[in-house]
């Protein structure tokens, strides 16, 4: 860490004297001169976040970037991020393929024929993503300040002296979001409920039965067999569910499928699902 | 320099009657002066406020109440302000329990009352009148199935309420799943929102661990 | 008569920003003015409040904020008010990503996450996920492209939290482009030989061009 700091600290010395230099070492001298530590990954938010950064520190001019430099540094930056973390964010390793196409295309030789304004600077969409992001950047401070102003201000309201105490009853001021959530959150207790009683001995195919009714009858999408298994724990409630899947599927009311070999099996409802369960509630005595 | 700015935005800001040795006490952070010049100093600030909102161009006023100061609007207003508390349209209201059962029927309409009560795990009969009543949803037939229950969908109205150009609009489950399990980053600064996570956490407790399978 | 106390009591009173035409609706029961007139008595009337409270003398200020007009302390005498108001309203304290994106959604609205995390270099979903939690964003319908994203915009509550009288007001991206594209000049000139160092760099590229392209 120190080690990197100090690196950083020198910095802005090496670039007249690597360019000076001009020579291959001297270049690949400079991509190893890593002048930012790596520990401090976290810094950078992202890609773009990390080009401004390499820019900036170096006082270069980002409507001329050197992008052989750049990129060689850029990917240094990488390299070492995965060094540290396998997993870094596929947005790092798509600027790099980024870079590498704009380095190569600069590469190529200009096509003398065409007229000099179409052979537009393969940098320049790049550029303008910089400066994009670094716009929003500003805007994002601006916000914070706006944000900050409003927070010192208070506002009294006189009105609830004149508005009766009817509706006291807590209630919430609702939008689309609210109810997405609280739909999932309908589902995720429907999900979560406890499907048998605490007394499992006395369970029935019946109920189990039942229970996978209304465990389908929220569900348009396939589930997975373990999903139903979970919660079972005694033999006998294994048994009665196992008993009951046969039923159903016998009764052509859902369908298993298991792609391959101890795969997972999934469990989903036949199109005839509802009117076939309405049928058995009348003769569900059957199963008992 | 003046005391009347600052006294004067005390005086708003404060939620009850406040007493001049509290404003005193509050400006003497700010100001060096002794407590006995401030507190005289600040009894002058504030008559003068008295008098400047006691001119007719005012509609609100500064008055000594319960033994502190205050500020409201004055009485020949109250007719007025009376009528736009009349006149204010609440935003969309709705209790926990409503707004459970609206959202089950906005993503799985049309559904009937039972299916409702049973995806949600209590009844839900008791709110449907409520939502009926806000126009929020309607009836849309009667299912084929024993007893013939009715059927329920959302209105126009209820498009209109959540900013909807149809139900298609609203967010499908893994859309929303996909935004929920990403955001374990921190964007805020820690400890915050637990009231509603509370309150959310109560009310399932309270809701689950109904005993399902009895009556199968 | 006149109508600048009248006013003046409904924004006081007035819990969230009250518009001209709330105003002006309220008025027309008590005036017998023509609807039109009455709105530009109402805004003259309203223009000479915000004037006089804007003097120094005053540590209140009427503001129009969210597409209406609201009463509060002035930012001047934050510390005071906060020093004795306990319930200010709960600070929302968000990350620079999250008002990043807030930004990004605020100036090119509506848009989907797509677009965003284009824009930002990184997946924006789960700081999406936390702006809708805090109600600053909210859905708006769906982009007419394949998948049909949900597009997002900004809310209310985002105006009045930062205190925008609507989004318009915000500075134009103009504003920032000459702010950014100044930051790197500034970056350049401190080196005092700016000529002489954007020469090389663009020596120095053609040179590693060269090399690279000769090694290949």
């Amino acid at each position: 860490m120190p080690e990197h700091a100090k690196i950083a600290h020198d910095f802005p010395s090496a670039p007249a004297a690597s360019a000076s230099a001009g020579t291959p070492t001297g270049a690949k001298r400079e991509a190893n001169d890593f002048p930012f530590s790596v520990a401090v990954s976290s810094v950078y938010e992202g890609p773009l976040d990390l080009l401004l950064d390499l820019v900036r520190k170096q006082d270069i001019d980002i409507y001329n970037i050197p992008i052989a430099k750049i990129t060689a540094q850029y990917l240094a930056y990488v390299e070492k991020l995965r060094e540290l973390d396998v997993n870094v964010a596929a947005e790092f390793i798509y600027m790099t393929a980024v870079l590498i196409h704009i380095k190569s295309k600069m590469l190529l030789p200009r096509d003398p024929a065409a007229a000099s304004e179409e052979q537009g600077d393969p940098r320049a969409e790049l550029v303008n993503r910089l400066i994009e992001h670094e716009k929003f950047k500003s805007a994002a401070q601006m916000l914070m300040q706006k944000q900050q102003i409003e927070d010192a201000v208070r506002s009294n309201p006189a009105i609830r002296e004149f508005i009766g105490a009817e509706g006291t009853e807590p209630e919430i001021a609702a939008d689309v979001i609210d109810l997405v959530k609280t739909f999932q959150q309908v589902l995720e207790r429907a999900r979560s409920r406890p499907m048998i009683q605490v007394d499992e001995e006395t369970v029935t195919v019946s109920q189990m039965i039942e229970y996978l009714r209304r465990r389908l009858s929220l569900e348009d999408r396939p589930l997975r067999l373990k999903e139903f298994l979970r919660n079972v724990q005694s033999r006998q409630a294994l048994v009665c569910m196992f008993l009951a899947m046969l039923e159903l599927v016998r009764l052509q009311a859902i369908q298993l499928r298991q792609d391959r070999l101890f795969g997972e099996i999934l469990v989903r409802k036949h199109d005839g699902f509802d009117a076939i369960m309405l049928e058995q509630t009348a003769v569900k005595d059957d199963w008992k | 320099m003046s005391l009347k700015p600052k006294i004067e935005a005390i005086i708003y800001a404060a939620e009850t009657p406040i007493t001049l040795d509290q404003i005193a006490a509050l400006l003497k952070d700010s100001a060096g002066t002794e407590e006995a010049e401030l507190k005289s100093q600040a009894r002058a600030a504030i008559d003068e406020l008295i008098a400047d909102y006691s001119s007719e161009s005012h509609g609100i006023e500064l008055r000594q109440i319960a033994g502190g100061y205050r500020m409201s609007t004055k009485p020949e207003q109250h007719d007025l302000v009376r009528s736009f508390a009349k006149s204010l349209k609440p935003p969309i209201r709705l209790s926990l329990q409503a707004l459970e059962t609206l959202a089950v029927i906005a993503y799985k309409q049309p559904i009937t009352v039972p299916e409702i009560s049973e995806i949600r795990g209590v009844d839900a009969s008791g709110v449907i009148a409520t939502l009926l009543d806000r126009k929020l949803i309607t009836t849309s037939g009667r299912k084929d199935v024993i007893g013939r229950p009715i059927l329920y969908k959302t209105t126009k109205e209820f498009l209109l309420r959540f900013g909807l150009k149809d139900v298609n609009e609203l967010p499908s489950m893994e859309e929303f799943e996909k935004l929920v399990s990403e955001s374990f980053q921190s964007d805020l600064i820690p400890a915050e929102s637990q009231p509603q996570e509370a309150a959310n956490a109560t009310v399932e407790q309270s809701e689950s661990g109904q005993v399902e399978t009895k009556t199968a």
